[in-house]
This record gives structure tokens, C-alpha cells and sequence, in this order.
């Protein structure tokens, strides 16, 4: 018997249609996996076989679970089903859990919802769940509470409440997205391990195809709330035929066309950096300690180069760009621009800023959304001493648009007017506008759909090619870096662990970091690939 | 834990610090002579520099602060001016007024605000929450003196189920001196309740869109056991500063509330020592609420750190 | 029923009369707890108190008090002449605190001749010294319990203070070893209502039994058309005035003066502000008084007139003063009136409401103010426009020697002529407008009896008050 | 549009039109008295009735309006005069001595009960308008300097203001071209909250005696001069006492439709 079948699914929120026709099915033993790009409806699908929609949602269609139809059930009915027959996994493991209770309490709590037993007996059940959630009690006892666990570590505490009644299905909304490669890695083959173990059915819903082509048997297309295309994953990957699952197919893994080579001369010399916080004073009159976030770093930037800066979240990499930038004073080592230092006497320099501009990861965070985009767009100009006026700056302004492939008229508009991928060339014309030599991406296209990130990677390419830009290319999307970076930095823990020419360090990583980070990061079969890019 | 107790303890020692010096610096520029309102219209100019030498008004301003501060750290608060009586002790009766009806009125508050907030909250958008809602808007812009009159006229007057105001006295009974607080703590009640009531609901809404909330829907909780379990001891951060808000409030601002029901209370002491250029008393009774709101404020930091692990710190 | 709860809207700051002014200590001891040698009655009559006769000499210098036999402190030990001497010399000492030292200044020795007969000499005759002696301020008092008497006082009247709970109440209960006739009452409480609103509310839900003094004219017509209440109007010693700053310009002009007195409306005053309860009066002197000279038709209200005297006193557009206000509702509620009144001729006024100490900083002893309204509530006070420092700073030498006058007659019929001819010299010289003699406005349920009507001076006698069954 | 917002911004509007209009006109002038017609109920001549110096009500009622909202406007002004450049302030230097300071003087000035603080100041300075303005004014500092701080300090966390910092910007200039913009719809929401507790704080004064001194009418000494004669002229007690009732509601309901409106959370939804 088919463990969940959905037929004919559609879905209105107040009116508006989310999805439409959706019918897709899982097998007990068996991973579907479900891509698609942001707000395809993904998540809607997998709360709608939970039956946990927004208020005011109208589904219609059938979703039968294990013999349940789910639509027609009673609320009661459906509370003894959640987390009894089928549970979910969310994205976001940081606020997933109850900041104010044990994460004994929580998962403990998924049994004696559902069965009549002792609290004593849902404690040992908790801990065995946890155990196999790969949180050994010995180091993760039940009265540990969420804020003292990492991400990873709570994602596996939500997966432990979530297989704590060994579900017949297993709903992951994108379980890995907020977590680092090797976390993701592991989070993954958990999973796996798990579905083999307890024989259930997983639904894994990702917006990363290479995730999905790893794990699934069988894998589910989705885009504007309609599945466009779905089959057994090896023959599906191979032999895709919609349009929409080739663009994602190639967007997904892209390398830009590059020419021009980069020159010898540096243009960055980065010496012996160390940027310490001060931590909080332990006792009431303790010294106050300090915590190193970039531990000596040392390496030159040449002119017309596109470096890349490698490693998991909180090795330090934010921290070095502020320091490059001259945002803050670091505590020793030197940062030089063509041999000017950024920072000088306490105050940074303002003739060697106006040189370096900078690109960040939230295309919605990084814009005031009370200006135009046109006073937007001009912000560094503040940098110059003569900075234009009047139509000088009109023109400035359009042309910097123009460049980034939006019109001179777009100056007019209010940021939230504009897409994602819109938004971050906005950022770059922002960063293009006074000519500086130096860009920084900080993690510029991680928040991107994969095909708007492919199209701003090629914009990067063509105003590299175009303009000689030098870049410092900041990502833990190991892909990225190494589909447009010429050389590449491993950080770990504030220093860098490994440096080289991109395809050499990826082909033959020396650090087992750097080996490490490699092997997790989730790759396309190469014929696949290979497909991938003849479209 | 200790870390963080240790660390609230100075900034209330420090803030009680600065605070008496606000305190008696402000007091010092008051015009009006405590021994002239005293002796009155007939008295002779001797007389009064012998009250004022008895009164110890003639000494410096710093000895004074001096005296002050150390008399109030062993518990001397120094001796009314107009009462000629011992502050601490005159506070002290006040205190059997003011607090069991500050405590009375914010337990009515609370016993009211929580199921309605709760509620309200529950049926969002429902008939229910519009009521809660429309009530509550209400209860907060009636002006609660005004409230007051209205009630005296109908319960004391009309119906005469209480008195019209006046306290009965512990002496009386626990039920006889409740009574007579009654009135006074419902009209303080009312628009406490009703500010409560709104931010329970609506940090109760908050932590009901929270993604836990939802975790623990997809476990399998009914739409109430999430509300009960989860969201509810959450949300109950910013009702805890309220809470503790109303309290010091409560303690001092029912002067007008007092006055209405000739209650003897610690506002009334104090409005009347104002009155009276009874600067000792102002003083006092001041400082004493400053501590009181400290104190409190620093009780409800701890009771944060109760309800969150996360301000406990590592262990 | 033999106990009673009487209403009072101000609470004693402490319970010595000797060393305060503060009217409510007399409010609840005077006659009750305290007696002096002599004592006002309800009619403000000066009967014998505790001396029971008394002689005095041909010359007016020398008083000699005979006292009662029998009489005792409530702490037990006997009341006799050197209590006497004590509290007399205890009041007029260097260092006395009490408020109203004047009453003794004229006093030169006092001697207890032997137990019972005391003899009191001197400076200079004083002709209402037996009068002087009825104040609260010099009652009788035991050496003994000086130190406490603030919390604890210890008197010889038909009651002993029981029980004070600050804020809220003051007990006094029946003294069985009075030397009188012993009080109708086993106990009464005065309980301390000090909003208005809050006292009718009070009477109405018969949480008190009487209240005395009641501040809220306006609700006395409710009390009257109910048959549980008994409405008692009587007069006090309470002249309100809109008292002038003589010195201060405009008002150094009689007639800027005279245009006062003439704008100002007495009756809408009275109606407005005290709900048509108060005497008018033209001059400073209490209507009941047999010496009262009616001279309200000095100063008729007449607006055209008092725009003319402006105009002759070179203000034909006013002018500008300010006016400021004690907390008693007669005085804002008449301020509000009177500037009002005033405007209407011209005369602009700044209002101040000011709480009473800072009345008595800025405006009795700083002299700081153009108008001001308050109630003179001590008995037969003309004598004091013979002080130039007053706050109202009428200096008039003519008045003066009336005053030293007034104290060397001893007979009758002069000092009634001296105070007659001292009435009308201030009317005619409009020190002050005169508005109208303070109702002394009491409720007490209706079977209660016995209680002063009048107030002569501020007390609430309860020795001869009974319930009628 | 948002119905808590229409209803709200009605009743205050009817307010404050009567406010604007007593500059213009009154059905009668509230300086005269007329003793002889006091304390008479609603009539065709009085359509509110007189007070007990026989003015008419309405016109009071209409006249009050103008102080208690001049009272609780330039009190809100105050507080947002200094409270908001503070909260920029400290949040610009968070984590520094400013900070320190200005926070710690925020909760000094919280910890004082705001009531009697302001009957001291009116009882020193003397009462008036001018004192009772002051007097709340100063408790509204704290609340716009801790609101303008908390929604300050999660804006300077946003990448905006690191690309303003990029651009060169100093702390100041970003306070106020890139924080203080978009920390508006929380201090014009809390502005209208404020304001409400304004008109609350000036008639508790005005009742106790401590507000606007006569002849100036105020709502809350209409109050206190009515509440002995409630019991036989409950007109003069039951209007004032609806005026401050539906003003205050009004500005309460305004600030929860604003705060519907205005919420950048529910804004994004709706994209
Ligand atoms: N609470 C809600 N009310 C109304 N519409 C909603 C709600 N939540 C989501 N939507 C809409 O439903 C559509 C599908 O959203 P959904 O969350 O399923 O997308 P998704 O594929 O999971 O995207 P992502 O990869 O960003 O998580 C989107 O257009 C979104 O705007
Ligand atoms: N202002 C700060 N005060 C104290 N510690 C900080 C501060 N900013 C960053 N850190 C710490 O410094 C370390 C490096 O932070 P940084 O933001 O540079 O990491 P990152 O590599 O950019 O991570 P991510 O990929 O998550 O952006 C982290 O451990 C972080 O907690
Ligand atoms: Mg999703
Ligand atoms: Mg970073
Ligand atoms: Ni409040």
C-alpha cells in the first residue's frame, strides 16, 4: 500500500492560489525528494499533509496517509496522527525548539502525547531516541537546554522528537539549509540511515538539487505551485524534459565565462591580521577575556584577480572583510591597498576606502527601504571629496544601473519594489558607482534562487572582464567559489588553513579541512553534470 | 547565576544611591517653611526659630544628606516634622494599606488579564477576542477616579453593599479590612487589567507564531496543549515586566484612588506631607518607593531568569 | 447607643494644642480631652472652666482664679495651681512653640498662691484676657506628661484620648472620674475625611455618624431632604475676606480700593462658592457679634461705579494683578468667582493656587501677592490691622491708638463703642473686600443631640451629646 | 482600510476639530458666570447643561479640549524631543559608557513613581499647565529613548548601515538618515499611546488640583468640581468624563490601527 499518496491538490490561502494539481506519492523505505525554487510551494505541500496550513486555507484534492484521509479528518484525529504517524522537520533549527525546556522534556513529550505511560518511561525512550539521533546521552544528557547545543545539534534534537514513535512518514522542509556543509553531510546521512532503519517513508523537501540528487529515489520538480516534472531519480536526472527542470538542472551548476588574467602586482597585502572581541568579564570583578576571530591571517590580493575565501559559518570570514574594509581597527597586522594602509592613526583612510566597495549576502537586509534606489545607488559617493551633483549625478547614477542590466529609470523606485536577484545588482551598481578597485561579495549570491544566481555570477564575470574589477569572493558554497574564483583561502577558526589556485586546492586539498569541507559539499553525479552543462 | 544576581545587586545599589541624592537635592530647592506652616497665621518670629532649631532645619545641607542616608541604613528614618512621630514608624502603618492593596488589586488584575488575554488570543479574530478587545480598550482610557466616583455612587451609595470608603482596620478581621479595600482595588484594577490583558494576548500571539509553537503542533499537540505548554510560559516575558511594573505603580500611584476612599494609605501620607512641607517624610517615603521599585524590578529580573535558562548562564 | 464617629476633614498633625496651629488638634481635644481656666460655650459666650470664679483688680492688672476642687489628670494625678503656673509659664517661655504666644505676651507673673487659687499679674490691662485664657492654645496641661503629649495626651476633660491610627482615625472614650457631668457618650472616633466628595459619600452610607465642618456646601440640600439627616448651620469666627496688599500698587490708592469693594458681587460669591450659605459682612467683624455694625452698603456692588473710581484712580483700562488662592473650595471656588467679577470692570488677575505652606511663605510672610482670599477664623481679631507688618500691610496710626484704647477699657459700653468706631474706620478705608462670615455647616444623623452648631471656636464638643432613642 | 484606525482617528479628529473650532467660536464664552443658572441640566439652550457657576459645558468641554491636548502634545514633544536623539545616541554607542549612561539614567528615572514626582514638582514649581507639561513631559523621555534604542540597535545590525558605513558615514550622520526613518511607525505608534496617557496624567493632575489653574477649563478639574454633585447633577461629571473617555479611546485605537498599518512585519506579508 502506498504510505502517502496525494492526488489533484490544490491549495488557496484567502484567496489567492498557492498550489495547484499537485499529486505526488511515497512508498514506505522510500526518499521523494522535492525541489523547486523560494515560494513554489514546497513547504505548503508538506503542511498540507500535515493539515498545519495558515488560517484561512481551503485544500482540495485527496491526501491519503496510511489509509487516512487527511482532508476529512476530524482535528482531534489528526492530533493523534502528527507526530505518531507522520512528523515533520523544519529549516530552521534555532528556533525550532522551546528556548525554555529541556530537550529531555521535548522529546519525551512526543511519546506521552501519544501514549498512556509513565514519565519515567517516556525519559528513557527520549534518550534513546536522542541516542539515535547521534546525540550520545553521556554528552548530551536530557536536562541540556537548546541554547546550550549548536544548530546541528538541535537539528538532530527536532529529527530525535520526530522519530521518537518511529513515524511511517517523515516530512524534512529543507532540514540542512540553515546548517554548514560538513553539519549537512552528517544531518544527511542520518537521515538516510534512519529511513533504512525504521523502514519509513521520507518526504525531502530542498531547493538544492544536488541534496536532492544525492539522497532521493525519486524526485518531484516543483515551480509556481504545480509540479512540472517527477520520476525515479536516476532516470529523472538524466533524461529531464521540461524547460523548467533544464534551467534549474544548468543553473545549478554554472560557471561563468571568464577572460582576462590578473596581473602580478598586488593590489591587497594583508599581513599578520588578529582581530580579537572582548568577551564578557567572568565573576563580577574578573578581567574581561577576548576571543581571537581572525588569528594571524596573512595574503595578497593581485590586481584583476577574483580570490575566494572558504569556511563554515563563524570562522571568521565577516570579520575580516570589516577589517579590510576599515570598519574596525584590528589589533595587529596590517591591511595595505596598494601599499596605503586602510587604517591610519585610529581612523580609517579615507583615500584608500573610497577604492573598495562591498557586496553583502541579504539582498533584502542591505538597502534602507525608506530611500530611492537612486540616493541608494549614490551612498558612496559620500567617499569622494567632489562628489557630483545634480545631473553629473543622474548620470552617474544610470549609468551605474545600466551597467548592472537595469534602466536609468529604476532610480525612481523604492527597493521593495524589486526581486531578489534585481536587488543584488542593485548592490552592485551600489558598489560599481564610484569605480573602486577592489569589490568584496560577502556571500553575495547565497540568498539567490539558483538561476538568478547564476545570471548575477555571470554579471560579476562580465563587469570583472569589463571593468578589471579585482574580487574577494566570500562564500561557504564551496560550488560558487570554485565555478568563478582563480585562487582560493580555507579559513578555519580565524586562520587560514590552506591557499592555492581554485582547481588545484579542489582537485588535491593538502589540509584535512580542507579535504574534509570538499567531500561534504554536495555534488551532481559527473554525468549528470556533464548533461548539465551542454543545455 | 551568581554572576548575574551579583551584577543586578550593584545597579541597585547604585541606582538607590544616585536616586537619594535626586531625591534630596530636589527636596532642598523646595520653597515653604515647615515650621511657619506649622505655628501659622499668629506666630511670632521666635517661635519659629525654635521649632526650626528643634527641627533640626538649621543645619547644613550636606550634614543633613549625611544623617539621612545613615539613619535610613539602619533603618532610622528620622522624625516627621508635623507628626513629630517616627517616620518608619508612621510608613509603617501606611504600608498595612498600601500593600495589601496594591497586592489585592494587581492579583484582581492578573486574575482577570490572564484568562481574557488568553482567551482573546486563543480566538483570534473570534467574537471573543473582538469583545476582550473593545472591553479592554475601553477599561484603559477610563480615567479610574472617574471610575471610582461611579462606583461609589452605585455600591456605597445606592446599594450600600460597601462602605463608601475608609479603611476597617486589620484589628477589624481579614474579611472586614478586605471589604473596605474592595472598591479602591477594583478601581485600580480596571486599567491595569486591561493593559495586561492586551499584552498577554498580544505576546501570546507572538510566541504563538513562533516556530517551536509549530514544532510542537507537527508532534502532535491539539491547537490548546501548544498554547498551554509552549507558548503560554514564553510569552510570559513581557507580562512579567508589566506585572512588575503595575506593582510599583500600584504601590504609589493610587494617591488619587486613596483619596477618593480616604484610604490611609502611603500616597495619601505623602501628599499630605507634601502639603505640609513635611520634607522628611517626602523624602522618606520616596526613597522607600524607589526602593521598592528597584527591588521589584530586580525580583522580576530574577523571575526571568526562573522562567528563561538561557539568562541562567552556563553551569 | 452610646458611641459616635464623627466626620472631620482635617487630621491633627499631633495632639498638643499648646504648640501648634493647627485648628484640628482643637477639633477634637478642646473640651473634650483639654479644658483651660475659662471656656468658650456653643454661643462663643466666656464661661469659668477649670477656675470656677475669679477677682479682679480695680486696676485690670491682677487676676486672681479661684480653681476646682477635685479635679484630676486623666493619668490620675490632681490638676492644682502650679499645673496652672506651669502651662501658663510653659506658653509664654523663651523657647515655647506655641502659635499663638501674643495671648500671654501681656501676662507678667504667675504665682499658685496655694492649691486652689492661682494669681496672674499683669504688664498692662487687658481687656479680653478672661476671653484669651477660653483658647485652645492655653489649656491646662500636666508637666509630667509633656513629653508625650504630642502622641499621648493628658488632659482633665469628660474624655481620655484612647487610640490614634495615623492617616485614618483618632478614639477618645469616656473619663469616668470627671469632676463635671460626666459625658452622655461611652466613645467616639474621629475619623479623617479629607475629600469632599469622599465625606458626603461617607455620611451618606452612614459610615460616620456627624460630621463637623462639612466641607461640600452643595450636598447639604440632599441631607436635608433626607429624614435620616440632620442639617446644622451655624457661624463661625471665620471672616472671608479678599484680603489687599496695601503697600503694593494699585492698592496703596483708597480708591483702587474702593473700585474693589464695589465690583465684587458678595451674594453670586456666596451662591457659587458656598451654595448660599455665609453672612455677607462689610467690615471685619463677625455678624453675630452684639458690636456688629452693618457697613455692606459701603461697599454695594455697583460695576459702573468701581469703572469710574478706576478711571479717577487713573486705570480707566485696569490693570493686571495676581490673585492667589489657599486650598479651602471658599477661597478657589470665591477666586474663580472674583476674578470673574473683577474682570468685568477691568481688572485682570493671574490665579495661583497655592498648597498652605507655600501660601504662608509667599503670601503671609513675603508679602508676595496683589489678592489673596482667606477666612480669618480667630475670634474677635480686628486687632490685627493695628499691626503694620500684617500681611495685608495696613498701617493707619489712628487705628493703632484705637487698639491700645481698646485694651486699657475694661468697661462694657467703651470697648463697644471703640470697636464699633474700629469697624467702620477699616470699611471706610476698604483695607480688604469683605465677602462674607464662614457658615459653621455640620451633619449628624437625626437622632443624635447635643452637638454645637456655632463655632466659636474650632471644636467638636461631644461632652453633652446623646443619642435619642 | 483598517477599521481600529478609521474609528480612532474619528473620535480624535471630532476632538480636536472642537479644539480648533473653540478658537473660533464657543456656544458661549467660558469666562462668564452665571450664578443664577447653575448646575442646570441639558437644555436647548445648554445642550450639555451648565456647571455650578453656570457656564455652559460644552463650550468647557470644548475649550478643555485645547489644554488637555496642548498639555499631552508638547509632553509627548518633550519626550520625543529628547528621548529619541538619547536612544540614537545610545544605541550608536551601544555597549559604551554613553550607553551605560543614558540607559542607567533611563531606569533611575523609571524607578521614580511617576505620579508623585509629578505632584512634587507641581506642588514646588507650583501648579500649572506649564509645570504639569513638564512633569509628564520628563517621564516620556525613558520611553522613547528605550523604544528609539531597541529599534535602533536591531537596525544597526542590518547591512544597510554596514553599506552606509562603507560609504564612509559617520555614527551621527547614519542615526539620522538611515536609523531614525525607520524607526518612525514605532515612535509615531507609541507617540499616539503617549499622547493618550498624556490627556490620563493632565486630568489626574487636574483632578488633585496640580494641572491648569483656573480660569483655563480643563477636563480633569471639570471632574473635580463636579464630583461632589455627582449624586444630584451627574451631567457635570458624565460629559467631561466621556470627553476624556473617548479621546483617550480614540488615540488608543488610532495606535493599534496605526501599528496594524504601519508594521513592517505585516507590510512584508503583504508583498
Ligand atoms: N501564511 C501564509 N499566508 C499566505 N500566503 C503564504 C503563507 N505562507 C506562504 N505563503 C505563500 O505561499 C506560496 C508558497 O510558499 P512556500 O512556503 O510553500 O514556498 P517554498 O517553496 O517552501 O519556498 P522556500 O524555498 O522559500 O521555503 C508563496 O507564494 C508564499 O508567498
Ligand atoms: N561584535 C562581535 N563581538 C564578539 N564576537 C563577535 C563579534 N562579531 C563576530 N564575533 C565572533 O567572531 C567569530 C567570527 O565571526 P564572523 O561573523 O566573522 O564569521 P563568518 O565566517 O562571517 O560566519 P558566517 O558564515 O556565519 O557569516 C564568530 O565566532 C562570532 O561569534
Ligand atoms: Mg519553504
Ligand atoms: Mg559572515
Ligand atoms: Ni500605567
Amino acid at each position: 500500500m502506498t504510505l502517502l499518496r496525494i492526488d489533484g491538490l490544490s491549495l488557496d490561502i484567502r484567496g489567492t492560489p498557492i498550489l495547484r494539481d499537485v499529486s505526488l506519492s511515497v512508498e514506505a523505505g522510500q526518499i521523494v525528494g522535492v525541489i523547486g525554487e523560494s515560494g513554489s510551494g514546497k513547504s505548503m505541500t508538506a503542511f498540507s499533509v500535515m493539515q498545519l496550513l495558515p488560517e484561512g486555507s481551503v485544500c482540495s484534492g485527496r491526501i491519503s496517509l496510511s489509509g487516512h484521509e487527511m482532508l476529512a479528518l476530524s482535528e482531534d484525529h489528526l492530533c493523534r496522527l502528527r507526530g505518531n504517524d507522520v512528523s515533520m522537520v523544519f529549516q530552521e533549527p534555532m528556533t525550532a525548539l522551546n528556548p525554555l525546556k529541556t530537550i529531555g522534556e521535548q522529546v519525551a513529550e512526543t511519546i506521552l502525547i501519544h501514549e498512556r505511560t509513565s514519565a519515567e518511561d517516556a525519559r528513557h525512550r527520549a534518550a534513546e531516541a536522542l541516542t539515535r539521533a547521534e546525540l550520545p546521552q553521556d554528552r548530551f544528557p536530557l536536562s541540556r537546554y537548546p541554547h546550550e547545543l549548536s544548530g546541528g545539534q538541535r537539528q538532530r534534537v527536532v529529527i530525535a522528537m520526530a522519530i521518537a514513535l518511529r513515524p511511517k512518514l517523515l516530512i524534512a522542509d529543507e532540514p540542512t539549509t540553515a546548517l554548514d556543509v560538513t553539519t549537512q553531510a552528517e544531518i544527511l546521512t542520518l537521515l538516510k540511515r534512519l529511513v533504512q532503519e525504521d523502514g519509513m517513508g521520507l518526504l525531502m523537501i530542498s531547493h538544492d538539487l544536488a541534496v536532492v540528487a544525492d539522497m532521493a529515489d525519486h524526485i518531484v520538480i516543483m515551480r509556481r505551485g504545480e509540479v512540472v516534472e517527477q520520476g525515479p531519480a536516476q532516470s529523472l536526472l538524466r533524461g529531464m524534459r521540461h524547460p523548467y527542470s533544464l534551467a534549474l538542472l544548468a543553473a545549478s551548476d554554472h560557471v561563468p565565462d571568464r577572460e582576462g588574467a590578473p596581473q602580478d602586482t598586488p593590489l591587497l597585502q594583508v599581513r599578520d591580521v588578529i582581530r580579537d572581541y572582548p568577551t564578557p568579564r567572568k565573576g563580577l570583578w574578573g578581567t574581561p577575556g577576548t576571543f581571537r576571530a581572525v588569528d594571524g591571517v596573512s595574503f595578497d590580493i593581485r590586481r584583476g584577480e577574483n580570490l575566494g575565501l572558504v569556511g563554515e559559518s563563524g570562522c571568521g570570514k565577516s570579520t575580516l572583510t570589516r577589517a579590510i574594509l576599515g570598519l574596525e581597527e584590528v589589533q595587529s597586522g596590517t591591511i595595505a591597498l596598494d601599499g596605503a594602509p586602510v587604517f591610519a592613526g585610529h581612523k580609517p583612510n579615507r583615500a584608500v576606502r573610497r577604492r573598495m566597495q562591498v557586496v553583502f549576502q541579504d539582498p533584502y537586509g542591505s538597502f534602507n527601504p525608506r530611500h530611492k534606489v537612486g540616493r541608494l545607488v549614490c551612498e558612496p559617493f559620500h567617499l569622494l571629496d567632489n562628489p557630483p551633483a545634480g545631473a553629473d549625478r543622474d548620470r552617474a547614477i544610470a549609468k551605474a544601473l545600466e551597467s548592472v542590466g537595469l534602466s536609468a529609470d529604476d532610480a525612481g523606485k523604492y527597493i521593495h519594489e524589486f526581486s531578489g536577484g534585481q536587488r543584488q545588482r542593485i548592490a552592485i551598481a551600489r558598489a560599481l558607482i564610484i569605480k573602486p578597485d577592489l569589490i568584496i561579495l560577502d556571500e553575495a549570491v547565497s540568498a539567490l534562487d539558483v538561476s538568478v544566481r547564476a545570471q548575477v555570477l555571470d554579471l560579476l564575470a562580465d563587469l570583472s572582464d569589463r571593468f578589471g574589477l579585482t574580487y574577494l569572493f566570500i562564500s561557504h558554497d564551496l560550488s560558487v567559489v570554485r565555478s568563478i574564483t582563480d585562487r582560493v583561502l580555507v579559513m578555519q577558526a580565524g586562520k587560514i588553513v590552506e591557499q592555492g589556485e581554485t582547481a588545484q586546492v579542489f582537485a588535491d586539498p593538502q589540509h584535512p579541512y580542507t579535504q574534509q569541507l570538499i567531500a561534504a559539499a554536495p555534488q551532481l553525479p559527473q554525468d549528470v553534470r556533464k548533461l548539465a552543462h551542454e543545455h | 547565576m551568581l554572576r548575574f544576581i551579583g551584577k543586578r545587586l550593584v545597579s541597585l545599589v547604585v541606582t538607590l544611591w544616585v536616586a537619594s541624592l535626586v531625591i534630596f537635592l530636589s527636596l532642598e530647592v523646595v520653597p515653604g517653611d515647615p515650621a511657619a506652616f506649622m505655628l501659622g497665621l499668629n506666630a511670632q518670629e521666635d517661635t519659629l526659630a525654635a521649632l526650626r532649631d528643634e527641627l533640626g532645619l538649621n543645619k547644613g545641607a550636606v550634614e543633613r544628606y549625611v544623617d539621612w542616608v545613615g539613619g535610613m541604613l539602619v533603618g532610622d528614618f528620622g522624625t516627621s516634622y508635623t507628626y513629630r512621630t517616627p517616620v518608619a514608624q508612621m510608613v509603617l502603618d501606611r504600608v498595612q494599606v498600601s500593600l495589601p492593596l496594591a497586592l489585592y488589586a494587581l492579583t484582581l488584575s492578573t486574575l482577570i488579564a490572564f484568562p481574557a488575554g488568553i482567551w482573546a488570543a486563543a480566538r483570534r479574530g473570534k467574537p471573543a477576542d473582538i469583545a476582550v478587545m473593545g472591553v479592554t480598550q475601553l477599561g484603559v482610557a477610563i480615567p479610574n477616579f472617574w471610575f471610582a466616583m461611579l462606583m461609589v455612587l452605585v455600591f456605597a451609595i445606592n446599594l450600600r453593599w460597601f462602605n463608601a470608603g475608609g479603611f476597617a482596620g486589620w484589628d477589624a478581621g481579614f474579611f472586614a479590612a478586605m471589604k473596605s479595600l474592595t472598591l479602591p482595588a477594583i478601581a485600580l484594577a480596571l486599567p491595569q487589567a486591561s493593559i495586561l490583558a492586551r499584552v498577554m494576548r498580544s505576546s501570546l500571539l507572538d510566541t504563538l507564531n513562533e516556530d517551536f509553537v509549530r514544532t510542537a503542533r507537527a508532534k502532535g499537540l491539539t491547537r490548546g496543549q501548544a498554547l498551554w505548554r509552549h507558548a503560554l510560559r514564553n510569552a510570559m516575558i513581557p507580562v512579567l515586566t508589566i506585572i512588575g511594573l503595575q506593582f510599583a505603580f500600584l504601590m504609589a500611584g493610587a494617591i488619587i484612588i486613596e483619596n477618593v476612599f480616604f484610604l490611609p494609605g502611603l500616597g495619601r501620607l505623602v501628599f499630605q506631607a507634601i502639603s505640609a512641607r513635611d520634607l522628611i517624610v517626602v523624602e522618606s517615603v520616596v526613597m522607600l518607593l524607589v526602593f521598592a521599585v528597584v527591588l521589584v524590578n530586580f525580583l522580576v529580573d530574577l523571575a526571568y531568569a526562573a522562567v528563561d535558562p538561557r539568562l541562567r548562564g552556563r553551569r | 447607643k452610646t458611641d459616635i464617629v464623627v466626620g472631620m476633614q482635617l487630621e491633627p498633625p499631633h495632639l498638643d494644642p499648646t504648640s501648634a496651629a493647627a485648628g484640628a488638634i482643637d477639633s477634637v481635644l478642646y473640651s473634650n480631652v483639654f479644658e483651660g481656666l475659662t471656656r468658650f460655650m456653643s454661643d462663643g459666650s466666656v464661661v469659668p472652666g477649670l477656675a470656677e470664679s475669679w477677682e479682679i483688680s480695680e486696676d485690670g492688672t491682677v487676676y486672681t482664679f479661684k480653681l476646682r476642687e477635685g479635679v484630676t489628670f486623666h493619668d490620675g494625678t490632681t490638676m492644682d495651681a502650679e499645673d496652672v503656673k506651669f502651662s501658663l509659664d510653659r506658653a509664654r517661655a523663651e523657647d515655647s512653640q506655641n502659635a499663638q504666644k501674643a495671648l500671654f505676651a501681656d501676662i507678667d507673673t504667675v504665682e499658685a498662691v496655694d492649691p486652689a487659687t492661682v494669681r496672674v499679674t499683669l504688664k498692662q490691662p487687658n481687656g479680653s484676657f478672661l476671653f484669651n485664657m477660653a483658647w485652645g492654645d492655653a489649656v491646662i496641661v500636666a508637666p509630667e506628661s509633656i513629653d508625650g503629649i504630642k502622641q499621648q495626651p493628658i488632659g482633665t476633660g469628660a474624655f481620655k484620648f484612647s487610640n490614634w491610627v495615623q492617616g485614618d482615625r483618632i478614639e477618645i472614650v469616656k473619663n469616668p472620674d470627671y469632676w463635671g457631668e460626666p459625658a452622655k457618650l461611652d466613645k467616639a472616633t474621629f475619623k479623617f475625611i479629607s475629600d469632599p466628595t469622599a465625606a458626603f459619600a461617607a455620611v451618606m452610607a452612614e459610615d460616620v455618624h456627624a460630621f463637623a465642618g462639612f466641607p461640600a456646601p452643595e450636598n447639604l440640600p440632599q441631607f436635608e431632604a433626607d429624614p435620616r439627616f440632620q442639617v446644622l448651620v451655624g457661624s463661625t469666627e471665620g471672616e472671608t475676606i479678599l484680603s489687599t496688599n496695601n503697600k503694593m500698587p494699585p492698592f496703596d490708592n483708597v480708591k483702587v480700593r474702593e473700585a474693589l469693594a464695589h465690583a465684587i458681587d458678595r451674594q453670586a460669591i456666596i451662591d457659587g462658592a458656598m451654595f448660599g450659605y455665609g453672612t455677607p459682612i462689610g467690615t471685619h467683624f463677625a455678624p453675630h457679634n452684639p458690636d456688629y455694625v452693618d457697613l455692606t452698603g459701603l461697599s454695594a456692588y455697583d460695576p459702573d461705579l468701581s469703572k469710574k473710581l478706576l478711571a479717577e484712580a487713573g486705570f480707566p483700562d485696569g490693570f493686571t494683578t495676581t490673585l492667589k488662592l489657599p486650598p479651602p473650595s471658599y477661597a478657589r471656588r470665591g477666586g474663580e468667582i472674583i476674578a470673574a467679577q473683577l474682570r468685568a470692570v477691568g481688572i485682570q488677575t493671574e490665579i495661583t493656587n497655592l498648597e498652605w505652606p507655600q501660601w504662608l511663605e509667599e503670601v503671609f510672610r513675603g508679602k508676595d501677592y496683589g489678592l489673596t482670599i482667606v477666612s480669618h477664623t480667630e475670634p474677635a481679631d480686628i486687632n490685627i490691622y493695628a499691626r503694620p507688618d500684617y500681611y495685608f500691610q495696613y498701617d493707619n496710626p489712628a487705628f493703632q491708638q484705637l487698639m491700645v484704647d481698646l485694651n486699657n477699657t475694661t468697661d462694657p459700653a467703651g470697648r463697644s463703642a471703640i470697636l464699633k468706631q474700629a469697624q467702620e474706620m477699616i470699611a471706610r478705608d476698604y483695607v480688604n473686600g469683605y465677602l462674607f462670615q464662614l457658615a459653621a455647616l455640620s451633619v449628624a444623623n437625626a437622632k443624635i443631640k447635643g452637638l454645637w452648631a456655632n463655632a466659636p471656636t474650632q471644636a467638636t464638643d461631644l461632652t453633652g451629646v446623646y443619642w435619642e432613642d | 482600510m483598517n477599521r481600529n484606525l478609521v474609528l480612532g482617528a474619528g473620535l480624535t479628529a471630532i476632538f480636536l476639530l472642537a479644539a480648533l473650532l473653540s478658537f473660533a467660536w464657543v456656544p458661549q464664552d467660558v469666562t462668564q458666570m452665571d450664578i443664577a443658572n447653575k448646575i442646570k441640566p441639558p437644555s436647548a439652550a445648554h445642550p450639555l447643561g451648565t456647571d455650578h457657576f453656570g457656564r455652559d459645558i460644552l463650550s468647557m468641554i470644548m475649550v478643555g479640549a485645547r489644554t488637555s491636548i496642548a498639555v499631552a502634545l508638547v509632553a509627548v514633544g518633550i519626550g520625543m524631543g529628547l528621548g529619541v536623539p538619547l536612544g540614537l545616541a545610545a544605541a550608536a554607542r551601544r555597549g559604551g559608557w554613553l550607553d551605560e549612561v543614558i540607559m542607567r539614567a533611563n531606569d533611575l528615572v523609571f524607578a521614580f513613581p511617576s505620579l508623585l514626582i509629578a505632584i512634587m514638582i507641581t506642588a514646588v514649581f507650583g501648579a500649572s499647565a506649564l509645570n504639569a507639561i513638564i512633569a509628564i513631559g520628563i517621564f516620556n523621555i525613558p520611553v522613547f529613548a528605550r523604544l528609539t534604542r531597541s529599534g535602533a540597535l536591531s537596525l544597526w545590525t542590518r547591512d544597510f548601515v554596514l553599506a552606509a558605513r562603507v560609504a564612509g558615514k559617520g555614527a551621527a550622520r547614519i542615526s539620522f538618515e538611515h536609523i531614525l526613518p525607520n524607526v518612525t511607525n514605532l515612535l509615531i505608534v507609541q507617540g499616539t499611546i503617549q499622547f493618550s496617557l498624556g490627556i490620563l496624567a493632565e486630568a489626574g493632575l487636574s483632578y488633585v488640583g496640580l494641572g491648569a489653574q483656573p480660569p483655563t477649563p480643563s477636563w480633569g478639574r471639570m471632574l473635580a468640581d463636579s464630583q461632589t454633585m455627582v449624586s444630584f447633577a451627574p451631567h457635570m461629571a458624565l460629559f467631561p468624563g466621556l470627553a476624556i473617555l473617548l479621546t483617550v479611546l480614540g488615540l488608543n485605537l488610532m495606535g493599534d490601527g496605526l501599528r496594524d498599518v504601519l508594521d513592517p512585519r505585516l507590510r512584508r506579508d503583504r508583498q
